[in-house]
This record gives structure tokens, sequence and C-alpha cells, in this order.
């Protein structure tokens, strides 16, 4: 068990444990170093944000966390287990859970089947052949419940193919939450997001926080400034700084490489 | 997207209503207990086993998503493992139908563990090329008789006192297997683990980031076609008494695939009116002076061009427009 | 003599050679596939059947109109592909915007009433084929006796390959291919007349087969199942190359051509599976094939 | 209701050639030369297409007899189907006239008493003409063979008349089947230094191996080809150039006498020009010799009909110094044929020349080496 | 207030995908020159009217006027030809083509584009991965790619969906920056954008959408005046 020792920030405030850790993470892709050297500590009920310019690495630092890709070097370790050698289902199934940054839903299903296949595995009732579809009803008060959080309770009889492309986004999060994950790992969950939508899902996303890990990549700097504890920025596969929003957003390297002018 | 989705989402359920569907299984079942007495039985037989093949495929196709152009193998297989046990092991029909169902299931074991590393038309490509080697196994193989298959297989007696020789008491005995096959299908279909496929095929990362071992999900699905696509199999060899190499080329594969896509794919009954349909067709064939290639040939291409959901699927989706009118 | 597996290295290279011409066709076979497959992402399942077609078409043109090997192996080629071309705007086109198995399940329709046809007409027998006179005989290499129309076989196959090749991968007329098929309606969007291309495609890589089939004509049977029979082996080829690449489909269509080769003489009951048989071990080991790139 | 005769034969497949509609015009002709009654009742000849599949051709026979009042069914190319209905033909007390299928086990293991077969089988060929080479000069074989039972029995069958006529076997490839390629096996044979390379294999494989013979120029070399099996329609189909030549043996000739082209030209009148092949003459015989028997055994029990058959005296164009044994194996002469050159050949057609009739009692398995348990021994 | 003819006239367009009906007669116009946004909700029909006007939708009814031509009639290679580029909200890089490839993919349709030296100068980011493959870019690195391909090829007409989704605020800026440069150079842009103060930056005209409908348009002048109003319609 790691005890995070962090190099910025405020570290006198006693953290709870950190429950995802990353040491050395790095991934070349045929020459091309994406991601070199991360240290990372995701802390239990608190949310994480990966910020950083395009191509800095982010989304692929999720993929190496996830195991959906391979890492070329560096440990993992989800609530003191190793996982660095894991299959990504199984990292699934041990409460690391991701959304994606291009949205991924089951088409072809309803929004309440969607939530639903997402409960069925927890559930113990992803391989029964043998009973009958309408055992599933047992979850349609939770998928509902769900579904309400993310405001798509009206609509939970449609094809998650006939949602515009922000709704599908809320969707996705709502079967995230479905598995009841420790880490949650939400790739731009913001973005392609109409403003009204915005600030109920940053409000939902720091309130899911209250009882498991969050790490999210965000280009929306004034959500991050709102609801994040801590951010990391990213540079070219490197870690820039690490620390609390006001503390980075001053740091004149990240102002130069990410934020430019601008402000939260 | 939902034109472009092989498998059509699953209708037939909705086409009526609970006791109206209950009213048309009962006729359904009345006029398969009866059949015999108006039509030759070994074609009905035959008929019911094409039914429970395309259905097995259908299984996978329909509800998986997978298109395997290696099904012979499974059919085939069985039927050879089936004759096999009883001329030389001397089994009873039960236990060597099972036998049949084991041999399928090993078979599928193996060709899926292969098949479901790729997606798509891969796999499909991947399918037929096992299943050819295992056409060349069964070519070359000592026990299965070469060109001339295992011949002069006896039906035996069920149970030690049902004698199937009778042909009245096969039938029923066929009759059983393809109910009890067919149920197990609608159960799988219709069960979480059905769910579970359904999503798989939908979106198969987003299966993974939900912590469902995909592979594994597919593996069973695939194998458990084999099995229902074997039990057809053996089932055939008892009531032909042989069991030959045509069982198991590809061009058997090519025709249960003919036999659902007519009928209609995912679709529960779709595989049974497309067998019907195309034994039926064969049979007319061998009497007339058409080449029967030409005609399954042009048959698919009509098939995929203008009704792709088949005779069944189409009549469902005109259901469902008519009732939303 | 020196001794390789136990064969005599004279037989051992003689074998090599052979596989190398069978290799040519695998190579150029698996390359139409490929093109059609790379550019539509349609398995053209009809393929053994216009090969079988070109095969034929250069048959038809000496029987017929007395137009010989040389000529034929340009016409028969074109007629074939202008056949491709017409199927693919009054039919396959229809089939883009669907599920790819459909263009699969249509082509292998295609495939059964093409041969069909051609057994209703030609029966099943096939009808002979000869060598052309200016490359009738053959050469001694000294380990084996080379008829030179095998040695022309494996010229020309190269020469094709190499030359589609480079059309792909190395053209502007390339890239919208590619482009074009991941995502036509937006190549078209850009400005590109994406049914034409894909039309011209199409009709390329029936082309190819055509011309395959007439290089096959001289040595094997020109028979309406010779397609039949070759085709699921490309498939294994093609599984094994990964689809992903030209260079892919050529280099895995000598590989395998040579593989064939060697096992005729170490083990020769085997030969037919050899290539199934390496298909499932690259499966195991790179699922992707041996040039694919994971999707 | 008229008796009726049921021609099951392929007639969209890979035995289209050698038997399909040429074995129904056969039929029809005997029926026709026959007057068109027996017993006083018409005789129709009805048609199907098995397509190769047993399930297909057993459904079929079984509905002829059972519904169409079919009394005998005739041709079955393709071993596999004519085992399943010759399995229904025992049952139902039908005549089975087999033509087209050459497996030795129809009148061997699995012989039936209502079976007739007619015109060949593969120990007759293979014996016939390993027998003949040999005694003619071919003393060293290397055989090509196809890798299943068939080819096994074929090269068996083969070996043992070499051995016996002196010879010896040097050399054996199995080659898998539908083989599109036969250099390398050809090579093998080429550098074995055998007389004979012998094709122990069928239709579609056997015609690739003798085109790419021709151009790896085997016979050029000074080896001899022999084909286990085939049919006139196959040396027509790969032409005079390539088969100059091969040896093999064949039942039936057109172009043997007076008798036979007279036949043959009937024939190939309905048949655009078309020759006939040893089937389709042996369609013809059969069909007439069980019409003759069901006609004075006075019954269209197939048990009649065939046990009349072997107590008649069969003579025709086709079947010469012929009898029926209890078997089932009809007895008659073979010929050993060579394809001639193309400059030989006057005209189409025009491709063997007899090299040497082989009596029936040596073509054929002996009666004491049958395997058949209505042989009683 | 505008002296010349439209460049792009929207009337009554309506839109179906397959069965459903999106777009109930939107009612547009474009003059040359102008950089106009699109605003509204998710869902509301915005990118299904560029997509309509580029006649990606096949089913649709009204008229689209672009340059006197009548696009809706033309196939849809031929619309680019008349001088419309599309940068799709999904973005659309090519996997199999290189960065490079990607970028000279859309054929010139017109003269004025820009050079490739001026793009590699405004999107370093591009120059330096040029030879990899297209989608192994990251997100912001591919929005860029996107819009960087139409600059080459010299329409006059670009309809831009949601530009700046997914990028780093820096981007954004610059991607502003450039937004302004090419009005400078008289291009033509309809814009659909959810970030409102972007937008203002950049637009001189705005509609808002609901339903599959314009419900409303006003000037950048005007904005100030409506900013209450609209906060209500767009939910903020
Ligand atoms: N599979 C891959 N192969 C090669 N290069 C890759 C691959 N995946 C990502 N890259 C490269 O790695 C770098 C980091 O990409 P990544 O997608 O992680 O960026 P990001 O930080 O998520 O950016 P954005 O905010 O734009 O999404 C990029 O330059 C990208 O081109
Ligand atoms: N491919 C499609 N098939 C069916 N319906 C669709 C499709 N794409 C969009 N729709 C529907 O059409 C309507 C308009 O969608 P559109 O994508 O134009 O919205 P938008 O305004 O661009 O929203 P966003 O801001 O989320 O991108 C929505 O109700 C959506 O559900
Ligand atoms: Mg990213
Ligand atoms: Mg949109």
């Amino acid at each position: 068990m790691t005890v995070a020792v962090l190099p910025f920030g405020d570290a006198h405030v006693e953290k709870p444990r950190a429950v995802l850790s990353a040491r050395g993470l790095s991934k070349t892709f045929g020459g091309f170093q994406a991601v070199r050297n991360v240290d990372l500590d995701v802390h239990h009920a608190r949310v994480h944000a990966l910020i950083g310019p395009n191509g800095a690495g982010k989304t692929t630092v999720f993929n190496l966390l996830t195991k959906f890709i391979p890492s070329t070097a560096g440990t993992i370790s989800l609530d003191g287990a190793d996982i660095t050698r894991t299959a990504p289902a199984k990292v699934a199934r041990m409460g690391l859970v991701r959304s994606f940054q291009i949205s991924a839903t089951f088409p072809q299903m309803t929004l309440l089947e969607n939530v639903r296949v997402a409960l069925q595995r927890p559930n113990g009732q992803a391989v029964q052949f043998w009973r009958s579809l309408g055992s599933l009803r047992n979850l349609d008060r939770q998928a509902l419940e769900l579904l309400e959080r993310v405001g798509l309770q009206d609509m939970r009889h449609r094809l998650a193919s006939d949602l515009s492309y922000g709704r599908k986004r809320a969707l996705e999060i709502a079967t995230t939450l479905a598995l009841d994950p420790r880490v949650l790992l939400l790739d731009e969950p913001l973005a392609g997001m109409g403003q009204e939508d915005v600030s109920v899902m940053a409000g939902l996303i720091s309130e899911v926080a209250k009882d498991r890990a969050v790490l999210m990549v965000e280009h929306n700097l004034k959500v991050v400034s709102e609801i994040c504890h801590d951010v990391t920025v990213l540079q070219r596969g490197e870690i820039l700084t690490t620390g609390d929003y006001e503390t980075v957003s001053n740091d004149p390297r990240v102002r130069a490489a990410y934020m430019g002018n601008e402000d939260a | 997207m939902t034109e472009t989705s092989l498998s059509q989402p699953f209708v037939g359920p909705a086409a009526g209503r609970a006791p109206l569907r209950l009213l048309a299984v009962c006729i359904g079942f009345a006029a398969l207990v009866a059949a015999p007495m108006f039509f030759y039985p070994i074609f009905v037989m035959k008929i019911l086993c094409f039914a429970l093949f395309a259905s097995a495929f259908n299984l996978l196709l329909g509800y998986t998503g997978l298109l395997s152009f290696g099904h012979a193998a499974f059919f085939g297989g069985a039927a050879y493992v089936t004759a096999h046990a009883v001329k030389v092991w001397g089994f009873p029909p039960e236990l060597a139908v099972l036998a049949g169902v084991l041999g399928a299931i090993v078979i599928g074991a193996v060709i899926g563990f292969l098949a479901i590393r790729r997606q798509g038309i891969y796999f499909a490509m991947i399918t037929l090329a096992l299943s050819q080697m295992f056409y060349f196994f069964c070519l070359q193989a000592p026990f299965t008789g070469g060109e001339d298959g295992i011949q002069g297989v006896q039906r035996g007696k069920l149970l030690g006192f049902i004698d199937l020789g009778q042909t009245m008491n096969m039938y029923y005995f066929v009759l059983g297997i393809f109910l009890l096959g067919i149920f197990a299908i609608w159960r799988i279909v219709n069960s979480p683990f059905g769910a579970i496929l359904k999503s798989i095929r939908e979106n198969e990362t987003r299966a993974i980031s939900l912590g469902l071992s995909v592979n594994a999900y597919k593996l069973s699905a695939f194998v458990m076609s084999a099995a229902i696509a074997g039990l057809a199999g053996s089932t055939k060899a008892l009531i032909f008494q042989f069991a030959t190499l045509t069982d198991v080329t590809w061009q058997m594969s090519g025709e249960v695939i003919l036999m659902t896509l007519m009928g209609g794919i995912g679709t529960l009954l779709g595989p049974v009116v497309g067998a019907g349909l195309v034994v039926t067709l064969q049979n007319v064939l061998a009497t007339s002076e058409f080449p029967v290639t030409v005609i399954t040939g042009a048959t698919f291409m009509l098939c995929v061009l203008t009704f792709r959901r088949g005779i069944v699927g189409e009549i469902e989706a005109a259901i469902v427009r008519w009732k939303r009118r | 003599m020196t001794m390789i597996f136990g064969i005599p290295v004279q037989a051992l290279l003689g074998q090599l050679l052979v596989g190398l011409i069978n290799g040519s066709f695998y190579a150029a076979l698996s390359l139409g596939l490929a093109v059609i497959f790379g550019l539509l992402r349609i398995i053209n399942f009809a393929h053994g059947a216009l090969y079988m077609l070109g095969a034929f078409v250069g048959y038809l043109l000496l029987a017929f109109a007395g137009i010989g090997y040389w000529p034929a192996l340009i016409v028969a080629p074109l007629i074939v592909g202008l056949f491709g071309a017409v199927l693919e705007r009054t039919m396959l086109s229809r089939l883009y915007k669907l599920d790819h198995l459909y263009s699969l399940l249509f082509t292998f329709g295609l495939a059964l009433f093409i041969e069909g046809t051609f057994r209703y007409f030609y029966g099943s027998s096939g009808q002979p084929y000869a060598v052309p006179p200016s490359l009738a005989g053959g050469t001694n290499l000294g380990f084996m006796f080379l008829p030179n129309y095998r040695a022309w076989v494996v010229v020309a196959s190269f020469a094709v390959c190499i030359g589609t090749w480079f059309l792909i991968e190395r053209t502007k007329l390339g890239s919208y291919l590619r482009a074009a098929t991941e995502n036509p309606t937006l190549v078209q969007a850009f400005g590109v007349n994406v049914p034409l291309l894909l039309t011209f495609t199409y009709a390329f890589g029936c082309a190819l087969a055509g011309f395959t089939g007439i290089l096959a004509a001289p040595i094997y049977q020109v028979s309406p199942v010779m397609g039949s029979n070759i085709i699921i082996i490309v498939f294994a080829v093609v599984v094994v190359g990964g689809m992903g690449s030209i260079f892919g489909a050529i280099a895995t269509g000598y590989l395998l051509g040579l593989a064939e080769g060697l096992t005729k003489v170490i083990y020769p009951e085997a030969s037919n599976i050899v290539v199934f048989v390496i298909m499932a071990v690259v499966l195991l080991v790179r699922p992707a094939g041996l040039f694919g790139k994971e999707a | 209701e008229p008796y009726r005769l049921g021609v099951l034969t392929d007639m969209s497949g890979m035995n289209f050639d050698l038997a399909g509609q040429g074995s129904v015009v056969a039929a029809q002709m005997a029926v026709e030369d026959f007057g068109g009654k027996l017993l006083g009742e018409p005789v129709e000849v009805i048609v199907g297409d098995h397509q190769n599949k047993p399930d297909i051709g057993s459904t079929l026979a079984r509905r002829w007899i059972d519904e169409q009042n079919v009394k005998a069914i005739v041709d079955v190319p393709t071993s596999s189907v004519a085992m399943a209905v010759q399995e229904i033909t025992r049952n139902s007390d039908t005549a089975f006239l087999v033509s087209t299928a050459g497996s030795s086990d129809l009148t061997g293991k699995a012989c039936s008493p209502t079976t007739a077969q007619w015109t060949w089988d593969t120990y007759a060929l293979a014996n016939g003409t390993g027998r003949a080479i040999t005694e003619e000069g071919g003393k060293k074989w290397y055989f090509i063979t196809v890798d299943y039972t068939f080819g096994h029995a074929l090269e068996r069958d083969t070996s043992e008349a070499v051995l016996a006529a002196g010879g010896e076997v040097i050399g054996t490839v199995r080659h898998p089947r539908e083989t599109t390629d036969f250099s390398s096996y050809l090579l093998q044979a080429q550098s074995s230094g055998a007389d004979v390379v012998a094709l122990a294999n069928s239709s579609g494989d056997t015609m690739t191996a003798l085109k790419q013979a021709a151009e790896y120029g085997i016979t050029a070399s000074g080896q001899r080809i022999a084909g286990m099996l085939l049919f006139l329609s196959d040396v027509h189909a790969v032409g005079l150039e390539t088969a100059q030549g091969l040896t093999l043996t064949t039942g039936f000739y057109w172009d043997l006498d007076d008798q036979t082209r007279a036949w043959s030209k009937r024939f190939g009148e309905r048949m655009n020009g078309k020759m006939p092949t040893m089937v389709h003459a042996g369609v013809y015989s059969s069909v007439m010799n069980y019409l003759k028997a069901a006609e004075a055994a006075g019954s269209v029990s197939g048990k009649a009909a065939i046990d009349k058959m072997r107590t008649m005296d069969i003579n025709d164009f086709f079947a010469r110094n012929a009898h029926l044994r209890e078997d089932g194996r009809m007895v008659h002469d073979m010929y050993l044929v060579q394809v001639k050159t193309p400059e030989e050949s006057k005209g189409p057609w025009d491709y063997y020349k007899v090299i040497r009739t082989i009596p029936g009692d040596q073509a054929f398995r002996p009666l004491d080496k049958s395997e058949c348990p209505l042989v009683k021994k | 207030m505008h002296s010349s003819q439209p460049l792009l006239s929207v009337r009554g367009l309506n839109a179906w995908y397959g069965e459903s009906h999106a777009l109930h007669g939107v009612d547009l116009d474009i003059w040359p020159g102008e950089t106009v946004t699109l605003l509204g909700r998710n869902g509301v029909g915005k990118t299904t009217t560029l997509r309509a006007i580029m006649g990606i939708i096949r089913k649709r009814t009204g008229s689209v006027a672009f340059d006197g031509q009548d696009v809706l009639k033309l196939a849809l290679h031929r619309t680019a030809h008349a001088g419309i580029g599309f940068v799709p909200e999904e973005r659309g890089i090519f996997a199999t083509l290189t960065v490079e490839e990607n970028l000279m993919l859309p054929p010139a349709v017109d003269r004025g584009g820009m050079s490739v030296e001026e793009i590699y100068a405004l999107f370093p980011n591009l120059l330096e991965r040029r030879s990899s493959p297209g989608t192994k870019l990251s997100g912001g690195e591919q929005q860029m790619l996107a819009i960087a391909r139409i600059l080459r090829t010299g329409v006059k007409l670009i309809l831009l969906d949601e530009p700046t989704e997914g990028l780093a605020p820096v981007i954004v800026q610059r991607i502003g920056e450039m937004l302004l440069a090419l009005k400078q150079r008289g291009l033509t842009v309809l814009l659909v954008e959810q970030n409102f103060r972007f937008a203002a930056k950049i637009a001189d005209r705005f509609y808002v959408m609901d339903h599959g409908q314009v419900t409303d348009s006003f000037t950048t002048a005007q904005l100030p005046d409506r900013i209450q109003s609209l906060n209500r319609a767009l939910g903020v």
C-alpha cells in the first residue's frame, strides 16, 4: 500500500488513502512516446482532474489504467492489488470503470435496457441462460433511478440510437454508475453537452464522487475549478504539475501550455 | 443504424396478444402432431431436422451477430458420431444422440475458440476455413467410410422398448427433439444471458468496459449453437440411417444460411419457415428440369436484394406497421 | 546428395519453385480479394467464380471468335471487369449501407449462380485450353524441368501484384479509395464521385480475378468448379495475411504457396489442410494476421 | 397406373457429363425399343436429380416407390447415394439397376438380392488396367493416389493385379481430394524411374493431373500414364492433346463394332452428337434386360426380376459374354484401351484404340473372394 | 443592410431520418463574408441542418439556394464543387490515411484555398505528426485536422459543426483567431456552437433553433439585449 506523497498542494490536509495509483507509467507507440513516466494517485471521495493540451496523452493514460492498451512500463495498483497484468474486463469487475471519449452506448437497445445490462453482472444475472427475461425486472427500479439521476427517465423506452449526442453522454454515465465503481474514469464527460446540461452533469459528478474516486479529463475549466479537488496537468506525455486548481491555474507554465489567457 | 444491422430487433412476441399467441402455439403444435397423416413422414422429419439446424444457426447469427460459415461441421460431425456410436459401439438411440451432441460441443469449442478471436467477415471466413478442414478430416479419416459414408445405421429401440423402426414412433421422437431444441433456443434468447449477448453484438468495447468477458460469452453462445446444430445432425443420422460427407460440406453451411435468410434472421419462426421452403424446393427441383445451384444462387441474391428480413421478418414488420397505424 | 528433412536438396528446390508458382495464383487472387475488401468491405465470395469466368471467357473467345491467348489476356479481364461493373452498379451498390455480411451472402449466391449456370451449359468436366505455342515446352534447370508457361505465370502475377500495390498505396486515387472505405459519405461530401470510384474498384478487383483465371486456364482444366476449389484456401490465405494491407495479401499468398509446396514433399496427405493449420496457429499467436493491423 | 422406371441421377453436379441427361436418354431408348409396355401395362421413365445428396436421393426413391409405382431405380451416380438407395430398394423389393456407381461394396459387404451392378466397379478397372499394362511390359509402377477410402481401394486392387502379373510398385504418393496442383507429385513420379504412373483418383483430380502431366512432359519422357478411373467424357473434356497415350480400362466403347456404332449413333442423335460413355450404354443394357426379365418372370417384384436375370442369357451390344452373379455383379467383357494421338484421331469422338479385350471372368473380383453374404460358399 | 444576394438561402427545409421527422421548415440566409452561428439546445436539429444543406441526409424537401444554384438537386459530390465544405461533428478523420494524406484528401474545388505551409504554420501539431495514421491523433488534434483539410480546398462556405468541442482553451483561442483570419479573407462560415462566449467573439449574426425550426435571429450588436431571453431559451 503506497501512501500518497504529493509534490505540491495541500499536503497538510489529511487525504483518504489512494484507491488507484500508478507509478512510472509509460507508453510508446512505435517510437512515439505518448506517455512518459507518469505517477498518479486517485483518492477516495475526491474528484481528480487530468487536464492538458490536446494530444498530451490523457486518453492514453486512461487506456493504460483500464488496461485497454498494454503499457510499455510502469505499475498500476487498485486498492493495493497490482493490476498491471490484468485483463480489461477483470479490471472493470474489480471496480475500475471508464467512459469513452467518443460516446459508447448500445444503440439498438432502449435506455432502460442499456442501464440494465450494466446492472446484470454485478447482480449475478449475466450468465443465466435458463431463466426468462422477465427475471430481470427486479433491476428495473434501480435502472430507472440511475436514468433519473441523469434526467433521462422519460425517454426510458426510446432506443439509444435516437438520442442526441449530449444525451448519449448522459446515458453513458448512467450506465457506468450502474456498476457502482470504486474508481470512475470519465473522459470528457461534458463535451458536446448543452449549457443547460453541463451544470446538471457537473453536480451529478460531484455527488457520485462522495463515495468513490473520480478521475476525469475535462477541458471545461469552469467545471474543473468548481468540482475538482485535485488537478494534474499533463503535457507531452509528462506530468507538468499536480495540485489544487488555484495553484495549478496560477502556474505560468500551465497558462502558457494550456489555458492561454482565459480564466475559468 | 436500424438498416445497417444484420439482425433485426426482436419483435416476435410483440406481434400478438398473449391469448392469441397461445392459440397460435396450440394450432402449430396440433399441426405438427397431425402432419405425418397428411404428408410424407420422412419428409416432415427432414424439415424438422433442418428447421432445428437453422434455428441453432440463427441463435448465433440473429442474436449474437456472428455469421458462421461452418455450421455444417457440427451438423455433419454429430451425424457421424451418432452413426458410429450406433453401428460400432451399439449405443441405443438416446445415448447415440447424446454422443453426437457431445461431439458437436467438442468441435464447436475448438472451432469457436479460434474463430471468436476475430469479428464480422473474418469470423465468417475463419469458420468456413476451419469447417473445410474438418471436411477433409472426415473425408480422410478411416471410420467415416469416405464417399460411401456410414450406411445402414439401425434406429434401435428408444429407452429399450419403443421401436424407432416404426415410422410413427420415429416421427414423434423427432418431433420431441425438435420442440425441445426450439424451446432451448427460445429460452436462451429471452434470458438474461441473451440480453448480454445482444449488448455485445451492439457494442463490444463498451461491453468489455462494463466488466463482461466478451470472448467467454461469445464462445458460450457459439458452443450452444453448435450443440443444438449437433442435435439436429444426430437426429438426421437416425432418420435417414446414414451419415455422409454431404452434411459436412461448405455447401451445407451455405444452405443453412439460405434457410435462415429466407425465413428471417433474428426471428424465432423464420428459420423454421425457411428450412421448410428450402427442403421443399430441393425436393421439387429434384424432379424438375431446373439446375439446383442456379436456383439456389438466384434465391440468395433475391433475398438479400429485396427482402432481407425474410418471410417471417417481413410479416412481423408489416404487423408492427399495421399496429402503429 | 545433401538432404534436408530427408529429402534431396534438388527435389526440395524443385518443390519450392512449384510452391512459388502456386503462390503466384494465391497472391493474385488474395490481392483481388484484398482490393475489394479493403476498399468496399465486401468479402467477394464470387471471386472464385469470377476467376472461373476469366478462364471461360478465354476459352469462349478462342472457341467462338478465334481470339488467342495473348489478346485474351487483355480482353478477358476487361470483360470480367465490365461484368463486375454492371453487377456493382445494379445490385451490390444497394448493399453498401447494410451490414457487410449481406454483401458476403449476396456474392455467395452470385458464386452459386455463375457456377451453376456454367455447369448447366458446359457440364462439369470442363474444357481444354492449350498453352500458347510461344510458351510451350520447358527449360531444364538441372534440379527440375520448368515448363516455360509456369515461369511466365510467376512473372506475370508478380508484375500485376506490384502494379496494383503501387496504384493503391502510392497514388492519390489510392488515398481516395482508402478513405472511401471508411466513410464514403464524407469523402463524397468532399467532392469525390464515390459511387463511380466504388464501381471502378469492384470492376478492377473482378478484372484481377479474371486475369488470374485466364492465366490459370492453360494449367488447370477450364471448368465450372475451378473457382470453388480454390476460393476457400484463398480465404484462409487472406485471414493469415490479415486484410490490413495490399502488401500483406501478396506476401502471404507467396508464403503460403511455398509452405504448401514444402508440405507436399514432407507430408503430402496434409497438403490441403496445411494452409488451414497455419491459419489456426496464426490466429492463436497473432489474431490480426501476419500483416494486419488490429482494429 | 403405368409402371415406372426412375432414373435417379445427377443433373446438375459433377457427374452430369458422364451420367446425367445421357442416362435418361438411354433409359428412354430402352423402354421404346422394348415396345413401351411391360406385362400389358405401359412403362414410363421418370427422372430425379439427387444433387449428390443421399438424403434427397433416398427420400425421392422412397416416394417414387411408395407413391408413384416405380418398379426399378436406375443409374445412381455417387456411391453414398447409391448405398442409401440400395437399402431402400432392398427393403421394398424394388429392382436397383446400378450403372454409374462403382463402389465394389454394392455387390460386396452391402450386397442386395434386388441389385444388379451393371457396368463397372473399381475393382474391375483397377484390376484390368493393372494386370494388362504389367503384362504389356510396364513393370515398375508409381501411384498418385487420392487420400481416402476410394483411392486406397483403387490402389490396393491395382497393386494386387500388378504384383500378380509380375510387376512391382516402387512408390506411392497420397494427395488430398480436390487438389489443384499436381506438380509436386508429378515431379516425384517423374524422378522415381517408374514405367507407369498410375492415377488412382477420379474426375476433377484425374483431369488436372493429366493436364499437368502433359505440361511436365511425363509421357514425352517415356513414362506411361494409367488412369484407374476415367470415362469417355473425361477424355473428351481434357482433349487428345493432353490425354494422348493414356491407358485405361473401360466397359464399353462406341466404336468397337457395327452393333455399338449403330446404337451409339442413335444415342448421339438425341444428345447433340455426344457419344455415349460406358455408363450410358450400361443404363440402356440394364433397363432392356430388366424389362425382358420382368416380362419373363411375369412379375415386377425386384427380387423376382433380378433372380430371373441371373438365369437369363444376357447378350447385347454392351454385354458380351455376360451373366449376372448371385452377388449382383453383372460380369461382362472389359477393354483395355489407349487414347489416340491427335494425328491418329480421324474425327470427333474418335478417341480410343482397343489394345485388348479383358474377358469378364478375369476382369471382375472372383466370386470366391466376395464378401457378399448372399454368396453361398 | 446587405447589398448583395445571400450566398446561401434556405427556405422551408424539412429533413427526415428514416421515418423520424427532424427538421420542420428551416429558413435562414447567409450573405457572403458573414460568420453565422446556430444556437440551440441538444437535439434541436443543428447538426441535422448542416447535414441537410450539404446533402448528407438525402431525404429532405424545401429549397437550398447556394450561389444562385439549387443544391438540393445536386448529387452529393457536386455540392462540394459548388463551393460548400463540411466539417462534421465527429470529425471524420480517416484511420487508413496518414495525417498528411488526410489533409490532402479533399480535392480543391476553387482557387483561394490555404497552402499546406500556411496550414502547418497554423497547426504545428499536425506538422509534427504528419506521417502517423490519422486517427492516432488525439481528439483535439483530429479536430484541427478536420478543419485544416477544408481550408485547403478553397470552398466559399464552410459548415462547421462544434469545432471547439473537446479542445484545450489555448487551442480554442487559436481556432477563434483562425476563424477571424478566415473572415478577413472573405470566407463565409455557418457555425454550430454550444460555447456561447466563443461564438460571440467571431459571429456576425445568430440564429436560434428549437424543435427543428429557426425560432429567433439577431445580430451580434443586438446580443446584449437578447442575453436574458436567450439564456432562458437555451436553459442556462
Ligand atoms: N494508438 C496510437 N498509436 C499511435 N499514436 C497514438 C495512439 N494513441 C494516441 N497516440 C498519440 O498519442 C498522443 C496522445 O494522445 P491522447 O489521445 O492520449 O491525447 P489526449 O491528451 O487525450 O488529447 P485530447 O484532449 O485531444 O483528447 C497523441 O499525439 C496521439 O497522436
Ligand atoms: N442518425 C440519426 N438517426 C435518427 N435520428 C437522429 C439521427 N441523428 C440525430 N437524430 C435525431 O434528430 C434530432 C436532431 O439531432 P441533431 O443531431 O441535429 O441535434 P443537434 O442540435 O446537433 O444536437 P447536439 O447539440 O447534441 O449535437 C434529435 O432528436 C436526434 O435524436
Ligand atoms: Mg483524449
Ligand atoms: Mg449536433
